[in-house]
């Protein structure tokens, strides 16, 4: 019997129980909410671009749900600072399974996902390439 | 902590479910997803490989001796599924893929011809998605209005409220027999007087009661009654609607094609008899025999059997799960409820804690069971559902009392 | 009679399918309704009874094992279709449970909500009554029309006549592929070309070439196509819809309630991605996957091999049938032709040849097949039909002959 | 292998080959037609009632079909005549296979009892029971 040692790492637990740059930014450049509503989990990031406009300077997240999108949330909110623009609209679901440092099960990445699909969702507003009020995943 | 006799001959039902068997990372399962899935015994997996070894073949035209066994076991099949819920015969019986298709059916055949502007649809609060999105679409493209009957704080009908919203502009009562996240029993006949009361028919979801109680149409004068074979022992890709004959007699088709027809012309078609009526193309043949065999494998326990069986397993479970003061159990209380508990743990988010039991092979469901709107009235997004069925023991409630502890350790 | 080497390795095939060692009254079953539903190889009874003894579990969204297992082998199962007809991905594979519902699909889905007065949907007149019944009856609700392309004396389609009937009033064009009547093999690539060239869909009835032909849906250029389980040695109670990703994209949903929602309200819902947006309820599971296992055995044969062998028989048993002169066989030649032979004997009615064909043990079909109105076209109300499939033999149509011969005797 | 000896005994062939009673009835008091449209079994029956009006005094059938139906059909005319209206009413599928004196499989018991029911139902419609054009079966 394990104790979800796998899935649940001290890093993943740390990250839910004390989230990183947790709360609404006033001043941000985009921001944009998201759900997956058959989990429950919601994440509304915000981002604040550096003068080039096209280099993120912060990251805030607000949410709620299960310690993976929550912890996963907030880990990607300390990796997204400094980055361009183009280098996180070019991430796939490999680099937050890497980020998160744990192995997911198929029905779990759902949840690791969400905050990198918003956080995406909301430089393609941004950028003009689409136009949606949320993001809704399966 | 589990001493009590048990009702059913565990051991002896265990023995026809090999699955339960298997082992991860060397811990023996503990299936606890009953609602979503049952597990199919070996009489009913014998029974379909039996079919497709011996007697495989397309139904009710067939003149040679394969298709004349095929037919024969075919539309006892609808006999026996007849007998099992109390209905005059086959004619009342129309096999579908599942419960959600038999809503459809009735939705389509008769809602979208039926229903229009002013015309009102009652349905509860806690209807699963089936009856639920189903008769909302149906409405918004009939022009009709859905009303929900509220719940109270113990999670069961609100019978006044019901006695209000059902009103002579009501052409459809589509209630859920026991609510698959509350595990309530909801007074169908009751239901079913006062929608009559006010010439509107009753359609029973008894995805939840028929698998593991005596459900008998007839008493309840239920006008429509779905359910599912994979959740009673039986295989997937088969539902039952029940339809009293009359009214399926006059209702229009649903599916066109193949079977369902009399004559054809280029210009216009006659429809069958029922209940071939409704089942256009290839039916689902060998799915329908296991069905009926099912229905043998449960009456040889004894539906009340199975009643008590579940009632007993589903109030250790609330008493266990309660004990500890940090769990939110959702529906009424332990001693009078279906076979099922959906919950929260305060610290642990429901998703976390079927990852978490996972571990120790204990099986649950989490998520918003398909009652989003009633998870909604809940005031949470989310629970964690262990649901019971004939081969489940009180020790198997221990091992998930037990994984839940563990998760409330991890996340303390 | 029949000395020729096989294409296929009969023997090894036939190993597979205990169902052809039956004996009635000491003789052996010689299984020629293919058309109808054809047998199925142990590989997909194993893959039935492994599900159910190892991982039967509700899909989508369980978090524990059996229902990870269960998720991905059924989810695999979309692609491994995809890829068995040439479709870019699961996206575009729907399962229904039969070819007919698969028709009634599109039909309700698309047709209901685009069709209207003025509009024309062209089928052929030897469609099966899955795609006929449903396209006439969904075109009276809505106003459109149907028009039918004529088959020549041969039995092929007139392509001249669907040259003029196919307009820009045509909104879609429902054919065939291989007629399950005639064995007619219908050039659906220029149909389509046709179809497309007026701004009108296309939809494939594949329920007799998915099965023993290699058909890839982007060489066909089909919107959508259509295929059933029972007939390409999968199991009863699936078909396949498979439609372009963009049209399956923006068509309104048909089955409503679980899993094809992403988000419901009491008031409205948000529907899921392709493909479950159109799979309502608990899917065909077991279906499912024991269908992508009957992919993987008819690709191991070669669905080249396979042709050629149909090909055969049906020359063969084309000859030998109107060797007499007192057979008329429907459809094109004996060279160029799908593995079927629908007929008539002079002197007896295709029933009663059916009935005395299955004193020795031949199994074929008599009835309208499901085409009465091509019948009508025939000028008979039912012929007889002998079906091929990759187990049978030129011994096994001499055994029919010989039958046939019988019957000739009694009624002479 | 059998040749069909158990299904088509002579008699029923002999039926099949020789319909006795054959042929439309100018005179008829009750006339209706039927057919069984998954076979193509069809069946018109003729009757011409004694003038008690409740007695068959002889009844005729045109049709076409399988052996099974035809020769059910033209045994079934001789054995009407005479019979009153009422003993033919009560008849059922079990008569019909005593008369044929043959074992049917169940999909061919429908061609064997179409006679019957076209008679049958002529019957409840010259006693004003029921009103349809057309006897069909499944
Ligand atoms: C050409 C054709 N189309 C459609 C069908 C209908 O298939 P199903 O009965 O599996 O829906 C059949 C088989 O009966 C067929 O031969
Ligand atoms: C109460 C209730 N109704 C309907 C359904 C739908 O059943 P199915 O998915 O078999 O169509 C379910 C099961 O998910 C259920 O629990």
């Amino acid at each position: 019997m394990g104790l979800g040692a796998d899935m649940y790492r001290q890093q993943i637990l740390d990250h839910y129980k004390n989230p990183r740059n947790y709360g609404e930014l006033e001043d941000a450049d985009i921001e944009h909410v998201g759900e997956n509503p058959m989990c429950g989990d919601t994440i509304k990031m915000f981002v604040k671009l550096a003068d080039d406009g096209v280099t993120i300077e912060y990251v805030s997240f607000v949410g709620d749900g299960c310690a993976i999108s929550q912890a996963s949330a907030s880990m990607l909110s300390k990796e997204l600072q400094g980055r361009s623009l183009e280098s996180v609209e070019a991430m796939d679901r490999d680099d937050i399974v890497e980020m998160l440092g744990v192995e997911l099960s198929p029905m779990r990445i759902k949840c690791a996902v969400l905050a990198e699909k918003v956080v995406q969702d909301a430089i393609a507003i941004h950028n003009g390439e689409i136009e949606i009020d949320e993001t809704t995943t399966e | 902590m589990s001493q009590q006799a048990e009702t059913l001959d565990i051991e002896r039902i265990r023995a026809d479910f090999p699955i339960l068997e298997r082992e991860f990372d060397g811990t023996q399962l503990v299936y606890l997803d009953n609602a979503a899935t049952t597990q199919t015994p070996e009489p009913v997996v014998e029974t379909i490989t039996e079919y497709y070894r011996k007697y495989n073949a397309n139904v009710h035209r067939g003149i040679h001796q394969l298709s004349q066994e095929a037919s024969i076991a075919y539309e006892e099949a609808h006999d026996r599924v007849a007998e099992f819920i109390g209905a005059a015969g086959r004619e009342e019986i129309v096999f579908t893929k599942n419960t959600t298709e038999s809503v459809n059916l009735v939705a389509y055949a008769w809602g979208l011809n039926e229903l229009g502007p002013g015309d009102e649809v009652v349905l509860t609060e806690m209807e699963h998605h089936a009856s639920l999105v189903t008769w909302q679409q149906i409405a918004k493209r009939t022009g009709a209005t859905c009303k929900y009957i509220p719940i109270t704080d113990e999670g069961r009908l609100d019978m006044e409220a019901a006695e209000e919203l059902i009103t002579d502009d009501t052409e459809m009562v589509s209630v859920v027999h026991v609510s698959n996240t509350l595990g309530t029993i909801n007074p169908v006949s009751e239901l079913a007087a006062i929608a009559h009361d006010h010439d509107s028919y009753v359609f029973v979801d008894a995805a939840q009661s028929v698998p593991n109680r005596p459900v008998d149409v007839a008493e309840i004068d239920a006008d429509f009654l779905a359910f599912s074979g994979h959740k009673m022992a039986g295989p997937t890709g088969i539902g039952v609607l029940y339809g009293k004959e009359h009214i399926l007699e006059g209702m229009e088709p649903y599916l066109y094609g193949g079977e369902m027809i009399l004559k054809v012309t280029f210009e216009d078609s006659k429809w069958n008899e029922l209940p071939w009526k409704y089942e256009a193309g290839t039916p689902v043949i060998c799915q329908g025999i296991a069905l009926a065999k099912a229905c043998d494998y449960l009456d040889e326990i004894g539906m009340e059997n199975i009643e008590q069986h579940e009632s007993e397993l589903a109030e250790y479970a609330y008493d266990r799960l309660t004990a500890e003061g940090d769990v939110e159990v959702y529906g009424p209380p332990g001693d009078d409820r279906g076979g099922l508990v959906a919950f929260n743990l305060e610290s642990v988010h429901a998703h976390d804690l079927s990852s978490i039991l996972n571990d120790s092979a204990v099986a649950i469901r989490a998520g918003d069971h398909c009652t989003q709107p009633l998870h909604d009235v809940l005031g949470t997004a989310a629970s964690a559902r262990a649901s019971f069925y004939i081969y489940n023991t009180k020790a198997e409630i221990d091992k998930l009392i037990e994984a839940v502890d563990d998760a409330r350790q991890l996340f303390a």
